[in-house]
């Protein structure tokens, strides 16, 4: 089933670790692909901590893979800063400069089925001219 | 290249030149006796003046401090935006001008010199990696050591030959030129949100007074024979009444003094020459100050003259920046740095209807026309806290001119006349005077042998102002002065014109230039090897990555002098 | 075998510069007391990495050489009406005064990490101000350390170690005195070390805020909760806030990128501005790249503005949300785009970062980063801080001087050496040479 | 009157600087002359004329000109800047700083406008018949001086920070506003007719600001003093009944929030708090 959540993007010591063996690496990929989720939440959609989930905002869609954490409070998901989340962004800054890249409304549902592209398909999924 | 100065009417109280007509013959960067005169490129100076480049004694111009306040006030650079042109680099101006702005201006009104006042030595990479960016000038970083744990840890243990050492070592590694006392001991109190009132109370956790602290630097820089007095922003400043502390801080210093030479530079004494117990009842203490001045020769003071616009006060005196913030509801920067100082920025506009405003005006030209030797008294505004540095050739003008301050008196609160003696001063500037607050007498003061005078030896740093004594007379004219003073003519920085009718025709880079004072081997390297566990215990940087490397200066340039120690 | 001592990490805004790393013929092969971010840098950073310039030829990047890449660069921007030149976090200071000149020489918008960062504390900066102090003055006073909306165990792993929790310190001879309160809406691994864990609702710290300034001034507030706590909670928290002897606020981006922005900060400015009435209290941004904040110190030295300053007039001119880099491309405004140590493919939303894959686009990076794999023009540089020196500022400004330890591949030149010969032909190309 | 017709040549691609496009600039001047008025596009100076085409004829002075702008000009910037009389009209969507230091005459846009339209404005009319950006009338960063009179008219919705440091005269949103309405507000009117986001007034020290709409929550740091059943708005009285919210005290502001009760049963909970 679908559920309706806020989303939140930032850094965590994976990410931060990932970036550093550079961003062709699998493991940088590996950190940034991934949804932390509370296990109330994800017991609610019927998937499980390690499957895949796809995660839709009125910015686009995207598949990743579900990591149930306590730290996250039910109602809300975490997703490390990364070409994954962005897909989800929208670029409206209030004129700030800065996009809202912290409780952006968005749907969550299992994705078994579904992959994880990699970070070059993903770029040449949404980026190529 | 040979350059000659044809016919100027020289104005160079160091030589006791006042307004003769003559040639200054420049070869390379100095100002020699002859040249050949068929290779020099010739400017014809008749009826204008000449004048050695204008020395600033203290101007925060650079350090964290000062480009706080360019971030802070982007509405205030949003007035003054500069283009680039096919010399010059763009930029942005006003109260805080951008860095190549700083030194394009300073140059367009032909001074050359410039000091920094005010840098914490955690912060001289920054300062440096900034100084680099200041284009036109030579330059110079005032270091503070008010505040200084280490320092006043050494002063409470009666160890002033290692304080000495010390400061030494941080002048030298740290490249910097002047001990600079600011708010002394009070800024570590401040630190915890506290206040100390008066000279004589001890600075908690650490057992010292603030007049201990000013005795002890001033012992410290005789022995380490620097070539510039300590240069003291004393406590209370910008407070009614205050003007006793700032008599108390030059007297407690002078029994330390010998043969009538000064040691203690009180700096932007507009701000320290206050009456009255408050706001209400302001008014000028100058007479005092002056007589102190006067009649004691081991004090120099520069005005802290205010101006009437909007700018921004910057200080490593912290505290009186949140109290200042209190009274005016203004934005507030404040920024403590571990171990070494505060410091604090407020957005200001001095305003001629204003009472206290209108009473600081008058309190910075009295300072001026009262105290009677030019060479112990100079110009400042202590940019930007009494206003851009862009207005000295108004405040020459006021100088020059009873009648261009009175313009200005004409139209300020009746109040703020009667509590000043303004009115009552005749006294009127000669441009030898003007030459000597200016630039002789500063760069007297700083120690500086090559600056401030057009002899031969000299630094080739001219400045040539389009004003004609024999048709003009600045009294009356005054704003003529205002003319050719904001537009050099000719700005010529080390034997190169920079300057043609006040415009830049050519970008140069001016020195950085600090001192060394050389201590005894033993005393040297017994300090440098204390440090290492110092550093450990206080700071959160390294001994090694706090120096400031040599060659990290664009154009560096020491100046040695022998320590007594 | 050489063993350098003190060297600087050129990771976070931390920029500890206690490293120690050994170097064998021109390779790490240890680190000690860097974090895991810090260690994996410096034993991994040379692996897959591309030294080659590379070009665009048919859809496909094919190895060039450094004349034909710079060439291509100048002609880009050259040929821009309105260039964007982004990134600078990842470059030491020296590299950035040439980027601020090759902006200006080419009428460009220059733009740093800050403006997706930390811009929003900055503009709070213009309209409040900002008391705040170096890292070690919370080392030897802070009784009281606030982590708002940032997570340091995650971001700045060495942070609570190196300055605020365990430190040793002048005036605090025992570590049980300091009290750490974490505000956040994840129960983060920084907060699980608090004292006090705020559980705040998400995007509700204006009003938090706007209730503890309230709750200062002794004033009731009609309300039961706000921000998801009782106000009895928030009474009790300011209570802890006047009564600390030096209290820090380090606030990230839960302030900077939530509702509100900028009016998070300005509101939290007020706050310590209120604080400062009873006690000391100071407010620090935890930077996150190593340079971010030099890149703002000397941009605003020499502009006068601290980040996306647009030189298209010839002056300097500035204005988060018309000038920076998000907004520029959201619009569409840009019409080429030269990437400096920065990866907006990776960081930006989609939403602007395709109009950067739609123009001519140039990079300079030592990694193939996400935007190189879109590129028309990738050149790489090497490392700052590893195989080149240079100045940074720590998240509290201090200015501190990277070292070089070990030597760049053959025929990588640094950001600053690439930036000029790029200058260069910038100037034969308009003519003004 | 005289009318001068702008229509765009070719859609714009990087931004164009039009802050010359005002009565003032244009009155007593011929079509070439006009026409060969200079303009900033990206980095590059141009003339008017090369992005317009022109028509028509300017008045002998700012209060018989009227100009017409047809395209879409959301990458202009500064259309009207600093005009002291006369009229644009602009048949289209305006980008930036819209009317940008407005001191008279009347701006009508008949599309949507970019952030800091009526930034600066000191008189004048601003009408828009579709939406708003973000910091409608208010201040320049760090300037802390918003609008100071004139009246500016959003038909549809306006974004964030709408009046932000407002000093004198009227906002009237006729259609739902963002958050931080007012904020900062030292003086002056802002109306919003239909919803508005959270935090209207923060900051505020002076000034009244009327949700006629649904707002999801007041700050905390606003006091209930009474419910009111009307309120005026420069002049007209606008029937309620409102609660009255004095604030923002955390800046000892004297500000009033006037929120219309029936359309905020949520709100109820404050008439406990009524003195």
């Amino acid at each position: 089933m679908t559920l309706k959540v806020l989303l939140i993007t930032g850094r965590s010591l994976r990410q931060g670790v990932g970036k550093e063996f550079g961003k062709s690496d699998e493991k940088y990929m590996e950190s940034v692909s991934l949804c932390e989720i509370s296990p109330k939440d994800l017991e609610a959609i019927g998937a499980k901590s390690g499957s895949n989930i796809r995660i839709k905002t009125q910015h686009g869609s995207v598949v990743v893979k579900a990591v149930s954490s306590e730290s996250i409070k039910p109602g809300m998901i975490f997703i490390p800063y990364g070409p994954y989340a962005n897909i989800l962004l929208g670029g409206d800054t209030n004129s700030s400069g800065m996009p809202t890249f912290k409780g952006v409304y968005a749907e969550i549902e299992p994705a078994i089925e579904e992959r994880v592209l990699t970070i070059k398909e993903l770029v040449e999924q949404y980026y190529s001219r | 290249m040979a350059l000659l100065i044809k016919n100027g009417i020289v104005y160079d109280p160091l030589n006791n030149i006042n307004g003769e007509v003559m040639d200054i013959m420049i070869d390379g960067n100095k100002i020699v006796s002859s040249i050949n005169e068929s290779k020099a490129q010739v400017i014809d100076a008749s009826n204008k003046i000449v004048m050695a480049g204008g020395v600033d004694l203290h101007s925060h111009i650079v350090g964290p401090k000062v480009n706080s306040g360019r971030i802070l006030r982007v509405e205030d650079h949003y007035k003054d935006l500069v283009a680039k042109t096919r010399f010059t680099r763009s930029g942005s101006g006003y109260s805080i001008p951008s860095t190549f702005v700083t030194g394009y201006r300073y140059a367009i009104m032909g001074y050359t010199t410039v000091c920094e006042p005010a840098n914490p030595p955690l912060k001289m990479i920054a300062v440096h990696d900034e100084l680099n960016d200041i284009p036109m000038i030579d330059k110079t970083s005032f270091i503070l050591f008010g505040n200084n744990w280490i320092v006043m840890e050494y002063l409470k243990e009666g160890k002033i030959k290692e304080c000495a050492a010390f400061i030494a070592w941080v002048l030298k590694r740290m490249k910097g030129y002047v001990i600079k006392i600011v708010d002394p001991g009070c800024e570590e109190e401040w630190k915890w949100g506290n206040d100390i009132e008066g000279l004589d109370k001890e600075v908690n956790n650490f057992g010292i007074t603030p007049k201990e602290i000013i005795r002890g630097l001033c012992e410290v820089n005789k022995l380490l024979s620097l070539p510039h007095p300590i240069h003291v922003h004393t406590n209370m400043l910008g407070t009614p009444g205050n003007y006793r502390i700032t008599i108390e801080t030059m007297d407690c210093v002078k029994n330390i003094a010998n043969n009538n030479q000064p040691l203690i530079h009180m700096t932007h004494v507009q701000f320290h020459s206050y009456g009255g117990s408050n706001w209400a009842s302001l008014s000028s203490a100058t007479d005092e100050i002056a007589d102190y001045v006067n009649k004691n020769k081991h004090v120099t003071i520069d005005m802290g003259q205010i101006i009437f616009t909007d700018t921004t006060t910057m200080t490593a005196d912290g505290s009186f920046e949140y109290k200042l913030q209190k009274l005016t509801g203004e934005r507030w920067v404040n920024s403590d740095v571990e171990v070494e100082e505060s410091a604090g920025i407020v957005p200001i506009h001095y305003r001629r209807n204003n009472y206290v405003h209108a009473v600081m005006w008058a309190i910075g030209l009295e300072l001026a026309l009262l105290v009677n030797d030019p060479w112990r008294v100079f110009m400042t505004t202590d940019h930007p806290n009494g206003g851009p540095f862009t207005y000295y050739p108004k405040v020459i003008s006021w100088l020059m001119s009873k009648k261009a301050r009175e313009r200005v008196l004409k139209r300020i609160p009746r109040m703020s006349r009667r509590r000043t003696n303004l009115e009552d001063i005749d006294r009127e500037y000669n441009f030898y005077e003007i030459a000597i607050i200016t630039r002789a007498g500063i760069a007297k003061i700083l120690g500086l042998k090559n600056k401030g005078h057009l002899a031969p030896g000299a630094d080739a740093d001219i400045a040539i102002y389009d004003f004609n004594p024999k048709q003009y007379d600045p009294s009356r004219d005054y704003k003529e002065v205002v003319r050719a003073f904001s537009k050099a003519a000719y700005t010529i920085k080390d034997g190169e014109i920079v300057v043609k009718d006040g415009e830049i025709i050519k970008p140069v880079i001016g020195k950085t230039f600090w001192v060394e004072s050389e201590i005894s081997r033993d005393l040297e390297s017994s300090i440098a090897s204390s440090l290492n566990e110092k550093f450990r215990d206080y700071y959160t940087v390294s001994v090694d990555n706090y120096v400031v490397p040599k060659d990290y200066l664009y154009k560096p340039w020491p100046i040695q002098v022998k320590a007594k120690i | 075998m050489v063993i350098y001592e003190n060297v600087l990490c050129s990771v976070c805004g931390c920029l500890c510069d206690d490293i120690e790393v050994t170097v064998e013929e021109n390779k790490i092969v240890k680190v000690r007391n860097a974090c895991a971010m810090g260690t994996t840098k410096l034993l991994n950073y040379y692996k897959e990495r591309n030294t080659k310039p590379l070009i665009k030829k048919d859809g496909k990047l094919i190895p060039t050489n450094l004349d034909e890449a710079t060439s291509k660069v100048a002609e880009i921007l050259v040929n821009a009406e309105y260039p964007l030149i982004y990134g600078w976090s990842l470059c030491s200071s020296e590299a950035i005064k040439v980027g601020i000149e090759l902006a200006e020489e080419v009428g460009g918008v220059i733009d740093n990490q800050a403006s997706v960062c930390h811009g929003p504390g900055i503009q709070a900066l213009h309209n409040s101000g900002l008391p705040t102090c170096t890292l070690g003055e919370v080392k030897h006073r802070a009784d009281l350390i606030i982590y708002w909306g940032c997570n340091p165990e995650d971001a700045h792993p060495r942070h609570l170690t190196r300055y605020t929790l365990s430190p040793k310190s002048k005036f605090i001879k025992d570590p049980k005195e300091r009290k750490l309160v974490v505000i956040d809406v994840r129960n983060t691994i920084t907060a699980k070390k608090a004292n006090l864990f705020i559980n705040i609702e998400q995007g509700a710290d204006f009003e938090l805020i706007s209730a503890l300034r309230a709750a200062l001034k002794f004033e009731e507030i009609e309300e039961e909760r706000v921000a998801g706590l009782a106000v009895e909670q928030i009474e009790e928290f300011a209570e802890m806030l006047r009564s600390c002897k030096f209290g820090v606020i380090f606030f990230g981006q839960g302030l900077t990128q939530s509702l509100g922005k900028s009016k998070n900060i300005e509101a939290a400015i007020a706050l310590v501005k209120d604080l400062n009435d009873y006690t000391k209290f100071a407010l620090i941004p935890i930077r996150g790249h190593y340079n971010v904040a030099g890149a703002n110190e000397v941009t605003a030295w020499q502009t006068g503005f601290p980040f996306a300053v647009d030189f298209s007039k010839g002056y300097p001119w500035y204005n988060p949300g018309e000038t920076t880099a998000v907004d520029i491309l959201r619009r569409g405004e840009s019409d080429a785009a030269l990437i400096v140590g920065s990866d907006p493919l990776a960081h930006f939303p989609k939403e602007a970062a395709d109009h950067l894959a739609k123009n001519p686009l140039a990079v300079i990076d030592p990694d193939i980063s996400v935007t190189a794999l879109a590129a028309d023009v990738v050149i790489p540089s090497a490392f700052t801080g590893i195989e080149v020196s240079g100045t940074a500022y720590r998240m509290d400004r201090v200015g501190l001087l990277m070292k070089k330890v070990v030597d760049p591949p053959e025929g990588v030149l640094s950001d600053e050496e690439i930036l000029r010969i790029i200058l260069k032909k910038v100037r034969i190309l308009k003519g003004v040479a | 009157m005289a009318e001068i017709i702008l229509t765009l040549k070719h859609s714009l691609k990087v931004p164009l600087d039009a802050s010359i496009i005002s009565p003032d600039n244009f009155a007593g001047k011929s079509i070439n002359e006009i026409s060969s008025l200079k303009l900033w596009r990206g980095n590059k100076q141009i003339t008017l004329g090369e992005v317009f085409d022109i028509k028509g004829e300017a008045g002998s002075n700012a209060n018989e000109t009227v100009i017409t702008i047809n395209g879409d000009l959301s990458k202009a910037r500064r259309i009207g800047k600093g005009m002291s009389n006369g009229k644009i009209v602009i048949n289209g969507s305006a980008g930036l700083y819209l009317g940008e230091d407005i001191r008279g005459g009347v701006i009508t846009v008949n599309g949507d406008v970019g952030s800091w339209a009526g930034v600066g404005a000191k008189g004048g009319l601003i009408e828009i018949m579709g939406n708003a950006g973000d910091f409608l009338a208010s201040s320049y960063r760090g300037a802390r001086s918003g609008m100071e009179g004139g009246m500016i008219i959003v038909h549809g919705n306006a974004a964030n920070e709408v009046g932000g440091w407002m000093k004198n005269g009227t906002i009237k949103i006729m259609g739902n506003a963002g958050i931080f309405v007012g904020a900062n507000m030292q003086g002056g009117s802002i109306l919003v007719s239909n919803d508005c986001g959270v935090r209207a007034g923060a900051g505020m020290r002076g000034g009244r600001i009327v949700i006629l709409g649904y707002i999801p929550s007041i700050l905390p740091s606003f006091r209930i003093e009474e419910i009111r059943a009307s309120v005026k708005v420069n002049g007209d009285k606008i029937s309620g009944p409102f609660y009255l919210f004095n604030g923002d005290f955390a800046e000892g502001g004297k500000g009033n929030l006037f929120i219309n009760v029936t359309k905020n049963p949520h709100l109820k909970r404050y008439e406990q708090y009524i003195p």
